[in-house]
Parts: structure tokens; C-alpha cells; sequence
């Protein structure tokens, strides 16, 4: 196989930062559920809060 | 009072704001013919090299400039709380904008043609076609006004407003720059391109933004 | 609308088991099949790239030419531009819709996809970089309209995301990141046209799906990691998303907190008054 | 119809709720007085009434008009006069006062009677604001604001900087107001000298409104 060094660089750093992303999110998600009880957790329901405010 | 005179009202108390501090040309004039002597520097004082890049030096220094001028108009507005007064004024967003708009390109357009001075003493560059510069060059300057004025609003008086316009306006400035540069290539004889064609561009991302401007700018003055 | 104490909610909790659990309170099943085909998906990803496709290698007057092995980064590569582009539309999209609709639901959708967009914008760039290094020998081609305007959105996703970090209430930022966000299309298109111009013979390859060299399996893999792209984009939205809107319930709720305070402070003050 | 009427609002300034839930109404010819801390709201109140900030909950009307629906048409109804003099400090003082008037359609005279009132005319209207003492500025931002002749005057802390005679102009200009039929909120902490000019004062305090009857505030 050719090219390996740049295979490796290329693929590694693309899965790495997908990786540490997916993490990322985890952990911010993980930290705030502690924060917000499971009734207000209800992503695609908000009620008075789907609405911007007029102006 | 019509839209007219609403925006020659607000260009004309930015003018003379500028008139009273020359802001623009006692500090922003200046500053933009050092960056162009340091470009000198920079590049080795290379004659051919100076003549050759001439239009880019020239355009990257107009961007670097409108920067501070885009801050100073914000600033004008944030300072002692006028923007407030503007909104409890009842004057159009449109032609708040509008106005800010002109003042802006009016300043921008002194910085640019003390400039132009200093690049053709400075990098011995030539006009070729002045019909062709003085037209692309105002078309420039009219598309920096019209998204510098749009992005300065959308800042107002943040505190992290000094940092974040460069971030936000330049790259939306990057097709200014490529077609000014291109278009004075050609009207300063350096390239082969065809600079007319460049200048269309130049005033379709003007309209484009004025446009943008005119649209948004009840939002944004409402959210800042 | 109704002030909720915090207290209220005491009793729903008790109520609702936390059925989510700790580790994935993002999840719901449709993102748990949703990963599943991903992850899987992901599994054939990597055997096509690197198992069952051949190098890119023809015999022209009987010298070998071609991209050999480094054409295998092109199923990183491509996927992740396109995913960039597509998040960046859904974010205009969703700009466009609080901006007309005064949607709170749209405005989260845009930034979640817009950060997600930076980061693919980001792979795409490194992983052109990398390939236009044996390919092009240079990491940075200028001729590339494609990867120019990358770079340039790029930059702009930065401003963007700078601006909705910016200070206000939840209505004056979203409205604020709602114009920078509907612009964002119009300045790629704008940066597109003119780098392309400016490039006057771009050296990036065209059209790389259609091209006849890329043939059979090779295409294959590189439409069906396109695929793959937009279906992880679809994962990651969701789940980002759903951190976009627990961030939004926990500002509401602090600034439910912050009332009472808020009352407390008043009601000690006139109690003060009054003794 | 009231000229100020509150009921439960809430306003945000970023995240923190400024007001936590004021409830208040003041009536055509009648002038309030706001008291309370630091912090307590005050500013955020008149400012509200002006239509520079949005109520975030409950209801607010000004004017006849909802804030939360409307804010535009209340705005160059009013006459309000904050900690920034809202000028710009390059202009002078007859410059300003032309921009403003001319801005908010205000003609010349008005403009005029607005600058004798406030004794600004003469000398001071040919100097840069910036050159101005802080008791100047504030009378420029009153005259501003009194030549739009507003129906309701919001004023936060009108006495603050301004001597002896700028103090009695300001209680005069009070006074004319409510008797004229525009409705007064004044936010001072200057309760002694608002005090004989008022028919009313409220208290705010951590983002509440409440009323202090005449005699409560006499045990003071």
C-alpha cells in the first residue's frame, strides 16, 4: 500500500476528532441532565417556549 | 419627513461628527499609509515586486483600515447611549441604516483616496484606466459600507464587539478583496483581467448586502 | 406564561423513572437504531475503503499513473465536505425560519448543525490538505475553488458561532445569530463565484464521481460514504440538538431561580421597611 | 386608560431578571415617584416604559399600547431621560437639539422654547457636548426630551448633577407636566426634594413594586 504515512494522518485524525466531538457532546449533555429534571427534558414539546416573543 | 431626508439627516450628523473629531482622517488615513509603507518593508522595498502587487497591498490595507472605521461608526452610536435615542426617535430603521451607510462610505472613500496617493508614490504604480478605477473603487467601498455597517450594527455596544467584527467582516470582505484587487489590476495595468467584469461584482455584493441592511436593521437595532 | 418555582416540579419527577438513564440522556430509540445502522454502516465503511477497493492505478503508455492508495482519502474527504455543506444549509434554513417564524425550535437546530457543520468543515480542509500533499505535492493548493471556499465558510461558521456565544436574553441572541446565519449562504455562494473566477484553471479534481477513472466499486464507496456522512450527520444533530435544548430548559430554570430570588430580595427590603 | 399599567412583568437583562414581577399603574396627570436601593429596578422600569425593553412576562401597557405586541409607537410618545445623555458628545448643544428635534419632527420653535426652559440658549449652544459639566449635559437631555412635549415622562434621577437652579426647573417642569395631563415616573433617591412634587411614591425593591401609602411614608 501506498501513501500509509498520509492514510494513517489523514483517517486517524478525521476518526480521532469525530471521536472527541461525540465525547464532547456526551459529557456536556451527561452534566446538564443532572441539572434538569426528566419532565423538562422533553425535546420536541415546549409549549409557550416554541415561540419567539413579538416584538 | 420621507426616507430621503431621513437618511441625509442621520449622514449628515455622522459627517459632521467626522468633520468635528476627523476620526477618519487624522487617525485611520494615517494609520493605512503606514500598514502601506511597512508592506515596503516587509517586502524588501522590491520595486517590481512593490509595482506588481500594488492592487492587493492597496485593498488588503482598505480592509484592514474599514475595520476601524466600522468601530468608530458603531462607536459614535454606543458611546452615550444614542442608538437608544435613535430608537425613541420613531426614525425608520431603513434609513438609520441607510444613512450610516453613506456617512460611512463617504469616510472609507477619503481613507481610500489618500491612499491611492500613497500607493502610486510609494509602489510607483500607474493608472492605466482612471474610468475603471474611480468605478470599481467606489464600488468597493460602497460593498465594505454596506456589510460593515450591517455587521457594526449586529455587534453594537457588545463588549466583545472589538474582537469579534474582524472574525465576522472579513471573510464576508474576501469577494471584495479578490475583485477590487483584480479590477485595479487591470486599471493599473498589472493584469490581464478583465476589471469591468470584476466591477460588476463588486456592486452586485454591494446591492446584495444594502439590501440585507435595509431588511434587518429594525431587528438589529430592536436586539442590541 | 407561567412562572414555575422550582419546586413544582418535585412532584413529576417523582413520577417519571429516569428512563433515559445517566450515560445517554440524549438518547431515545430513534437515535439508538439511528447509531446502530450508523456505527454498522461505519463497519462496511472501512472494509470498502480499505479492503475491498483496489488503489487507483492505470497503465498509460506504460507508465502507472493515478492517486494509487491515497484515493482511500477521498472517502473521508468527500463525505465530510458535503456533510459541512448540508449542515451549513440546514443552519441558513433553520436562520431563515426564526427569523419569519420566531421559531425557538429552529433556532437551536441552527446552531447545533452549524457546530457540527465547523467540525466537518474542519475534516474536510485537514484531510484535503493531507491528500493534496502526495497528490498535488503541496498542502495548500491555491487553485482550488472548492477548497477555498471551504476554508472560507470555515471562517465564517467561526464568526457565527462567536456571535451566538455573544450576551442577551435568549430571544436577542437568537434573533442576532438568525441574520449572521441567513447570510451565511449568501456569502458562500458570494466567496464561491468569485474565488472561482479568480482561480482561472482550478487544478482540483472535477466532478471525481463522475469521472471514468473512479469506476464501479471505487464510486460505489465514494457515493456510499456520502451516505454514511449525511446519515452521522443526522445522529450527531439529533443528539446535539437535544444538549442544545437541555441547555435552554437550564437557563429557563435559572432564570426561574433567579426570580424567586430575585422576590426574596424584594420582600426582605420592604419587611425591612415596615418593622 | 391608564398611563402606565403593569401587571407581573418580568424584563431580563441578559440572564438576570431585573424586574421579578412589578405591578404598577399610574394615571394620566399624575406624577410618581420611584424609590428604592441600588439595583433595586428602577432604571429598568422607566426603561421599559419607554419601549427599550421587552417585557419577558405579564402584561405591559403604555399609552394604550402592549409592550409586548408594540413597542414602536410607544417610543416617540415618551420623554425619557436615563444615566446616558443619549448626545453625542462631538455636536454641540444646538446642533444636537436640532438632530433630535428634527428627528422626532419636532419644529424649530419647540425646539426652541425647550432650550429657554432648560437655559441652555445663549452662550452654552455653540459648545461641544463633550465640553459640557454634567449638570449641562443633563439639562441638553431634558431639553431634548421637553421639546417632543411627550405624554408620559420618564425620568431617572433628573436631579443628579444639577444645581440649585437646574433643581427647580426640573420640579417645575414636573409639576407642568401632570398638570398639563402627561403622566411623571421619577426615579430618585433625592426623596426630600421629590417628595413636595409627587402625588404618589412606590417602592421598588428586587424587582417588585409596591406602594407606600402617605401616612406609612411620614413615619419615615
Amino acid at each position: 500500500m501506498t501513501h500509509v504515512p498520509y492514510l494513517i494522518a489523514g483517517w486517524g485524525i478525521s476518526l480521532v476528532v469525530i471521536a472527541l466531538y461525540a465525547a464532547s457532546v456526551m459529557r456536556r449533555s451527561k452534566r446538564l441532565a443532572a441539572l434538569v429534571p426528566v419532565d423538562r427534558r422533553r425535546w420536541m414539546t415546549g409549549g409557550d417556549a416554541d415561540v419567539i416573543g413579538e416584538s | 419627513m420621507t426616507l430621503f431626508e431621513e437618511i441625509a439627516l442621520i449622514a449628515g450628523k455622522d459627517l459632521r461628527i467626522e468633520g468635528r473629531s476627523k476620526v477618519a482622517l487624522n487617525q485611520i488615513a494615517p494609520f493605512a499609509l503606514l500598514v502601506i509603507v511597512l508592506f515596503g518593508f516587509a517586502l524588501d522595498a522590491d520595486r517590481v515586486a512593490l509595482q506588481t502587487f500594488a492592487p492587493g497591498l492597496y485593498w488588503m490595507t482598505v480592509l484592514l483600515a474599514s475595520i476601524l472605521a466600522v468601530h468608530r461608526s458603531v462607536a459614535v452610536e454606543a458611546g452615550e447611549g444614542a442608538r437608544e435615542g435613535l430608537l425613541l426617535s420613531g426614525l425608520r430603521p431603513a434609513s438609520v441604516y441607510l444613512g450610516k451607510v453613506v456617512a460611512l462610505v463617504a469616510q472609507l472613500l477619503i481613507v481610500a483616496i489618500v491612499l491611492l496617493g500613497g500607493v502610486l508614490i510609494f509602489y510607483s504604480a500607474s493608472i492605466s484606466d482612471p474610468v475603471l478605477l474611480v468605478t470599481s473603487l467606489l464600488g468597493a467601498v460602497l460593498g465594505v459600507g454596506a456589510a460593515g455597517t450591517l455587521y457594526g450594527a449586529l455587534l453594537g455596544s457588545q463588549r466583545a464587539r472589538e474582537t469579534v467584527l474582524p472574525i465576522l467582516l472579513l471573510p464576508v470582505l474576501a469577494p471584495v478583496l479578490i475583485a477590487a484587487t483584480r479590477a485595479f489590476g487591470d486599471a493599473m495595468g498589472t493584469t490581464t483581467s478583465d476589471g469591468w467584469q470584476w466591477t460588476q461584482l463588486l456592486y452586485a455584493f454591494a446591492a446584495i448586502y444594502c439590501a440585507f441592511g435595509v431588511l434587518s436593521h429594525g431587528v438589529l437595532m430592536e436586539e442590541n | 406564561m407561567t412562572i414555575d418555582s422550582p419546586g413544582t416540579n418535585t412532584e413529576s419527577m417523582a413520577m417519571s423513572a429516569d428512563t433515559a438513564g445517566v450515560a445517554g440522556v440524549t438518547r431515545s430509540r430513534t437515535t439508538t437504531i439511528l447509531g446502530a445502522v450508523v456505527l454498522a454502516g461505519a463497519a462496511l465503511w472501512l472494509f470498502l475503503a480499505f479492503g475491498a477497493t483496489d488503489p487507483d492505478v492505470r497503465i498509460v503508455d506504460g507508465n502507472e499513473i493515478g492517486q494509487f492508495d491515497a484515493v482511500r482519502l477521498m472517502y473521508v474527504h468527500v463525505p465530510a465536505a458535503i456533510t459541512a455543506y448540508l449542515a451549513f444549509f440546514v443552519t441558513s434554513v433553520g436562520s431563515a425560519m426564526v427569523l419569519f417564524k420566531k421559531s425557538v425550535w429552529w433556532d437551536l437546530v441552527a446552531g447545533s448543525s452549524a457546530e457540527i457543520g465547523a467540525v466537518s468543515a474542519a475534516l474536510a480542509l485537514i484531510t484535503g490538505s493531507i491528500w493534496g500533499k502526495p497528490i498535488w505535492n503541496t498542502w495548500w493548493e491555491w487553485g482550488d475553488v472548492r477548497l477555498l471556499t471551504t476554508l472560507v465558510l470555515f471562517m465564517m461558521s467561526l464568526g457565527y458561532l462567536a456571535v451566538r456565544r455573544l450576551e442577551g436574553t435568549a430571544e436577542e441572541r437568537a434573533k442576532r445569530s438568525a441574520i449572521v446565519g441567513l447570510l451565511l449562504i449568501f456569502n458562500v455562494i458570494l466567496v464561491n463565484r468569485s474565488v472561482e473566477w479568480w482561480a482561472d484553471s482550478t487544478i482540483h479534481q472535477q466532478s471525481t464521481i463522475a469521472d471514468a477513472k473512479i469506476e464501479d466499486l471505487k464510486a460505489f464507496t465514494l457515493y456510499y460514504s456520502i451516505l454514511l456522512g449525511a446519515a452521522a450527520y443526522a445522529w450527531m444533530l439529533i443528539h446535539r440538538f437535544r444538549l442544545a435544548w437541555l441547555e435552554r430548559q437550564y437557563d429557563r430554570f435559572g432564570i426561574d431561580d433567579a426570580i424567586v430570588r430575585r422576590r426574596a430580595e424584594g420582600h426582605t427590603h420592604s419587611e425591612g421597611i415596615s418593622s | 386608560m391608564h398611563a402606565v399599567d403593569l401587571q407581573d412583568v418580568v424584563v431580563l437583562l441578559g440572564r438576570f431578571p431585573a424586574l421579578a414581577g412589578a405591578s404598577l399603574s399610574v394615571e394620566p396627570g399624575e406624577a410618581v415617584l420611584l424609590q428604592g436601593p441600588n439595583g433595586a429596578g428602577k432604571s429598568t422600569l422607566l426603561r421599559l416604559c419607554a419601549g427599550l425593553l421587552r417585557p419577558e412576562r405579564g402584561d405591559a401597557m403604555v399609552l394604550g399600547q402592549n409592550l409586548r405586541r408594540d413597542r414602536r409607537s410607544v417610543r416617540s410618545r415618551v420623554g425619557y431621560v436615563g444615566h446616558h445623555s443619549m448626545l453625542y458628545d462631538d455636536l454641540t448643544v444646538g446642533e444636537n437639539l436640532r438632530f433630535w428635534g428634527r428627528a422626532a419632527g419636532v419644529d424649530e420653535s419647540q425646539q426652541l422654547a425647550a432650550a429657554d426652559r432648560m437655559q441652555i440658549r445663549g452662550r452654552l449652544f455653540d459648545v461641544p457636548v463633550a465640553r459640557l459639566s454634567a449638570g449641562q449635559r443633563r439639562r441638553t437631555a431634558l431639553a431634548v426630551a421637553a421639546a417632543r412635549r411627550p405624554e408620559l415622562w420618564l425620568l431617572d434621577e433628573p436631579h443628579a448633577g444639577l444645581d440649585q437652579d437646574g433643581r427647580d426647573i426640573v420640579d417645575a417642569l414636573i409639576t407642568d407636566a401632570a398638570d398639563a395631563g402627561g403622566a411623571v415616573l421619577v426615579a430618585s433617591h433625592e426623596l426630600e426634594r421629590v417628595e413636595p412634587v409627587v402625588d404618589r411614591r412606590i417602592t421598588i425593591a428586587g424587582g417588585l413594586a409596591t406602594e407606600v401609602r402617605r401616612n406609612e411614608g411620614e413615619q419615615e
